[in-house]
């Protein structure tokens, strides 16, 4: 077990870790930090594997993806966090209803 | 100056122009409706363009600082990506039109109104950046864009409604997006490349590839909203403003789709086998299930937000067939369900805007105080319905031959009964336009050219199956398809 | 001699490091998924923020670490502390039954939801032990874009390859990037009604430090902006540490005067993408490819446009955190 | 050299003994103040031995000035922090443990 593996691991275990977090939670709140939780398992996974092993450079592409990816994950989770307030705001939950509306 | 029509760059102009547009609408609100209308014409040109270019010289690449793949990102463009930009344009320019009078003082508030524009132009350079996109990661970028300014726009709605479906299809479209990123990590690090092309030329199947298959596919089918992921699009589709729906329904969810054909085209050939069987079976399904339910709903835009789930059914009954008719005949499909279903909404939402309601049963006298908006409703019905000379029956019939000839018959009756569904729930609704309603409603008058927009959309629509030859051979351009003979 | 006897126990101690690490992200991740409090849970999430930038650092990723410290934990941190207090200041007094929702989990008992339920479960398990299998099974070291990127270093005009990639090589990906940073306040602001953040009074204290901080903030953010060329930091480090100050500015109750928030501040906001557009434009005009800069220019172009970028980004992150769009009226 | 590497050994190793205290106190001290006086005071104390072994290392005075300047702006940020985590538990009606 080294380094570049023992990182993609906890990558996979926070990725599905968050979906399971994702599904269960029903507070909105919850359901976002879960989707980050997620995101940052995938962002594990994308540099672990472009890890140096034994004195070589890391692969700098990876890293300029997961820079893009964080910027992108601060976007989204500050837009669904307005969103959250205005479904609070308008239905007086954070959550949503259980069944699609039909 | 220095550069000739033949090399003048229309994919990245394509690209550019609307997010421009989004800028200098954000920058200026006094100026949105021109700006909007503007961009829409000079976006429409910058397509011809660069069709000239692909008819003329074949499939164009381009590549973005220089630097070319797998070190830069690429644009490509042949007939597959071309006839998506097409479409999107024709079905953008419709929307720009229909939003002047869509969004005006009476119906929204005016600070609302302004938002409209900058995140349409966003939505729309999402799109074109898609389609003409040759990098898995840049993929995703535009796929975050395009997901962000379509939940924006149907929150834009405001309301209890609107608000909660904005809320669950973000948060189905973040995690989809995640499905797919953890599928391009694992291709990136077996084969060190983002770029499609060169992808297509190295892989060969191992564990990481079929996850990534699995990843990416299961994170875009949650966008294009095959059943049973479905769940998240008619309330979507339903609450949002009506041009937005029609964007929605017409393009956004295509865009996902349009990812998923060119990966498993290129990358994973995955026509004709077991993953290829069950993609079919479920587009089967969302056929029937999509159909049923439309035909079960009293509101109008519900009814054509279920319709979308069972046409975006039949998209996925290429994939057991996996012939190149079977490609072409869904590409078909696409487009015409873009422009019809463009239309439907439209009408709809004309409808709405008139009566101040869309319960289908407390229609009053549509087809006397609307005519034209219910002849186009009539007309983009009898293409989703496949009735000739639609383009939604050129799609079908080349549908049904690929059937035929590869002996799939269970396929042959799932597109006859779809058609049979939709002739149903198309009925149903202009079967209510012609009666009276016993409660008499407050209307309002609907801008003449919201009422023509929608028509020429629907006239589109059948059109398409009058001139398909042309699109039939557009396609071929860059054999996205392979090689006709073949199949 | 003594180095090389050393160098087991140096691994081995790398590898306890790193494996206590790898426990500690998830053992945060899972807490703060699953602890009764909203509160608490934001704060392990902020932990666990901190702590993936040290995984960074590890995995050789300095840039990405100063990114995930400063935009991963601090300012999605932040935001979510900021929409936390929101969602309790329409009712204080939190009744039982709520507290009771924030920690509900979907147990629903109707067929429909079992079925749901159950298909989720399964994808889930699917998808644990397929990704594990695949990513054991991947070979251990492609070097990737590692080569190609080190070659062209020299004609990029920046020594850092992070930055060559994210300004250069693929400037493509950042401009759609800055694009969709703008189009989520663009989606913040037309929802309107947020409702105000709680009142705070600031006090001597927070005032003191924001006096001390907020000059040395702008000065980190120029300076990670100017070593972002040869070293870690860049546009997007840089601006969210000017962000960071923004959102100091506004905790202490500053708001932008009047004059301001028209047009002067949109064009701030604007002025990164537009910025990258132009150049990209120009570049054509001049017969080059789109984002094609010349060589020798490259590394004034590319601090030019990180420059415009970090100011949009700083500006845009702190807008993103006071929620609706600034009104025109002053507040005191 | 010998020297050097020796006394910073020394400050680490203390350094590391204030943290192991100041997380000690934090997780068993009864109430927020207390929690608060464990944690500011041990860690500043902590992270300055830390600061200043790891300065004994430092190839330039440029890099001692930069691990001293991260030092006080922890000590400026922990004061500063540990203030107002403690007014808001005053004005939350936290009231100090008493025994």
């Amino acid at each position: 077990m080294n380094t570049v593996y023992l990182y993609t691991m906890v990558g996979v275990g926070l990725f599905t870790l968050g979906l399971y977090a994702l599904l269960i939670h029903s507070h909105l709140l919850r359901k976002i930090l879960a989707i980050n939780v997620m995101g940052s398992g995938v962002f594990l996974v994308l540099v672990a594997l472009a890890a140096p092993t034994q004195g070589a450079v890391p692969d700098p592409v990876p890293h300029a993806m997961v820079i893009t990816g964080i910027v992108v994950a601060v976007s989204a989770t500050a837009l669904a966090l307005a969103l959250v307030l205005r479904v609070r705001t308008e239905t007086g939950r954070a959550e949503l209803p259980e069944e699609p509306l039909e | 100056m220095f550069i000739t029509m033949q090399e003048f760059p229309w994919a990245v102009i394509i690209i550019v122009l609307p997010l421009s547009g989004a800028m200098l609408s954000f920058l200026f609100p006094r100026w949105v409706k021109l700006l909007g209308v503007l961009v829409a014409l000079s976006v429409v040109a910058a397509v011809v363009g660069l069709g000239w270019q692909v008819v003329e010289q074949g499939a164009q690449r381009y590549a973005i600082g220089g630097w070319g793949a797998p070190l830069g990102i690429d644009l490509y463009a042949d007939g597959l990506s071309l006839l998506m930009l097409i479409v999107t344009a024709l079905v953008c320019l419709g929307v720009s039109v229909y939003s002047t009078g869509y969004f005006n003082r009476a119906y929204f508030r005016r600070s609302k109104a302004n938002y409209f524009w900058p995140l349409w132009m966003f939505l729309w350079a999402a799109l074109n950046a898609l389609f003409l996109s040759s990098d898995i990661f840049n993929l995703y970028v535009t796929l975050e864009l395009l997901g962000l300014s379509a939940v924006a726009l149907v929150a834009l709605a405001g309301g209890a409604d609107a608000l909660t479906s904005a809320m669950r299809y973000l948060l189905v479209s973040l995690l989809g997006s995640l499905f797919y990123l953890l599928g391009v990590a694992l291709l990136y690090h077996s084969f060190g490349s983002l770029d499609i092309v060169i992808l297509s030329q190295q892989v060969e199947p191992s564990p990481a590839v079929w996850a990534s298959v699995g990843l990416i596919s299961i994170g875009l089918l949650l966008k294009t909203a095959l059943f049973p992921m479905h769940f998240w699009l008619p309330p979507a589709h339903t609450s949002a403003p009506a041009p937005v729906s029609a964007l929605l329904s017409a393009l956004v969810v295509k865009a996902s789709f349009y990812i998923l054909l060119r990966m498993w085209l290129e990358i994973f050939p995955v026509g004709g086998t077991a993953l290829g069987q069950l993609l079919g079976l479920l587009g089967s399904i969302a056929i029937l299930w999509g159909g049923i339910q439309a035909l079960r709903q009293t509101r109008l835009k519900m009814l054509i937000a279920y319709s979308t789930v069972a046409q975006l059914g039949y998209l996925f009954l290429a994939f057991p067939l996996g012939s190149y008719i079977a490609w072409k005949a869904v590409l078909f499909l696409l487009l015409s369900h873009a422009l019809a279903k463009t239309a439907m909404f439209m009408a709809a939402g004309n409808i709405l805007h008139f009566g101040g309601h869309d319960r289908i049963k407390d229609f009053d006298h549509v087809v006397q105080y609307q005519p034209l908006t219910s002849a186009a409703f009539a007309l983009a019905g009898a293409s989703i319905m496949g009735l000739p000379p639609s383009g939604g029956f050129i799609g079908k019939w080349l549908l049904l031959e690929a059937a035929i000839h590869s002996g799939q018959w269970w396929l042959v009756i799932i597109i006859i009964m779809g058609g049979l569904l939709a002739a149903a729930y198309v009925f149903k609704v202009i079967g209510y336009a012609f009666t009276q309603s016993r409660v008499s409603h407050q209307t309002r008058r609907v801008p003449v050219h919201m009422e023509w927009t929608a028509l020429v959309l629907a006239l589109a629509a059948i059109l398409l199956g009058l001139a398909a030859p042309w699109p039939l051979a557009l396609m071929d351009i860059g054999l996205p398809f392979g090689e006709g003979a073949a199949g | 001699m003594e180095a090389i006897s050393l160098l087991p126990l140096m691994t081995l101690l790398q590898l306890v490091f790193d494996t206590l690490l790898g426990f500690a992200l998830l053992w945060l991740a899972w807490r703060a998924l699953a602890s009764p409090e909203l509160f608490q849970a934001i704060v392990l999430f902020i932990a666990f923020g901190l702590l993936m930038a040290l995984a960074w650092v590890r995995l050789d990723a300095p840039d990405v670490a100063l990114a995930e410290a400063a935009i991963g934990a601090g300012l999605t941190g932040a935001l979510l502390l900021a929409t936390l207090a929101r969602l309790e200041v329409k009712n204080r007094a939190k009744s039982e039954l709520e507290k009771k929702h924030e920690v509900r989990v979907i147990t629903e008992k109707s067929k429909h939801q079992t079925f749901f339920f159950l298909l989720r479960m399964l994808l889930f398990m699917v998808v644990a032990t397929g990704l594990v299998y695949a990513v054991l099974t991947l070979p251990e070291n492609t070097s990737g874009l590692a080569m190609p990127v080190l070659e062209n270093l020299e004609s990029s005009g920046v020594s850092n390859p992070v930055t060559a990639v994210l300004l250069n090589y693929r400037g493509y990906d950042t401009l759609l990037e800055l694009s969709v940073l703008l189009l989520a306040l663009l989606g913040v602001w037309s929802f309107g009604g947020i409702p105000k953040p709680y009142r705070s009074f600031p006090g001597p204290v927070l005032n003191m430090l924001s006096r001390l901080l907020i000059p040395l903030l702008i000065m980190v953010a120029g300076y990670l902006l100017w070593v972002g060329a040869h070293a870690p930091g860049g546009a997007f480090q840089g601006g969210s540490v000017l962000g960071a100050a923004g959102v100091l500015l506004l905790l202490v109750g500053w708001r932008l005067g009047t004059r301001f928030v028209g047009l002067p501040l949109r064009i701030t906001l604007v002025f990164g993408v537009g910025i990258f557009v132009s150049a990209g434009v120009v570049f054509i005009l001049l017969g080059r490819q789109f984002l094609e800069y010349p060589p020798s220019f490259a590394g004034v172009l590319i601090l030019l446009i990180e420059a415009a970028a970090t100011l949009s980004i700083g500006i845009t992150l702190a807008a993103l955190f006071l929620g609706g769009r600034p009104e025109f009226r002053r507040h005191k | 050299m010998l020297l050097s590497e020796f006394l910073t050994s020394v400050l680490l190793l203390a350094g590391a003994f204030f943290f192991l205290a100041g997380t000690v106190g934090l997780l068993r001290f009864p109430d927020v103040y207390t929690r608060l006086h464990a944690l500011t005071k041990a860690d500043n104390v902590g992270l300055g031995l830390m600061v200043l072994g790891l300065a004994l290392q430092a190839e330039s005075w440029a890099v001692a000035g930069k691990l001293l300047l991260i030092w006080l702006l922890v000590l400026l940020s922990s004061a500063s922090v540990a203030h107002l985590i403690a007014k808001a538990a005053r004005q939350k009606g936290i009231e100090p443990w008493k025994q």
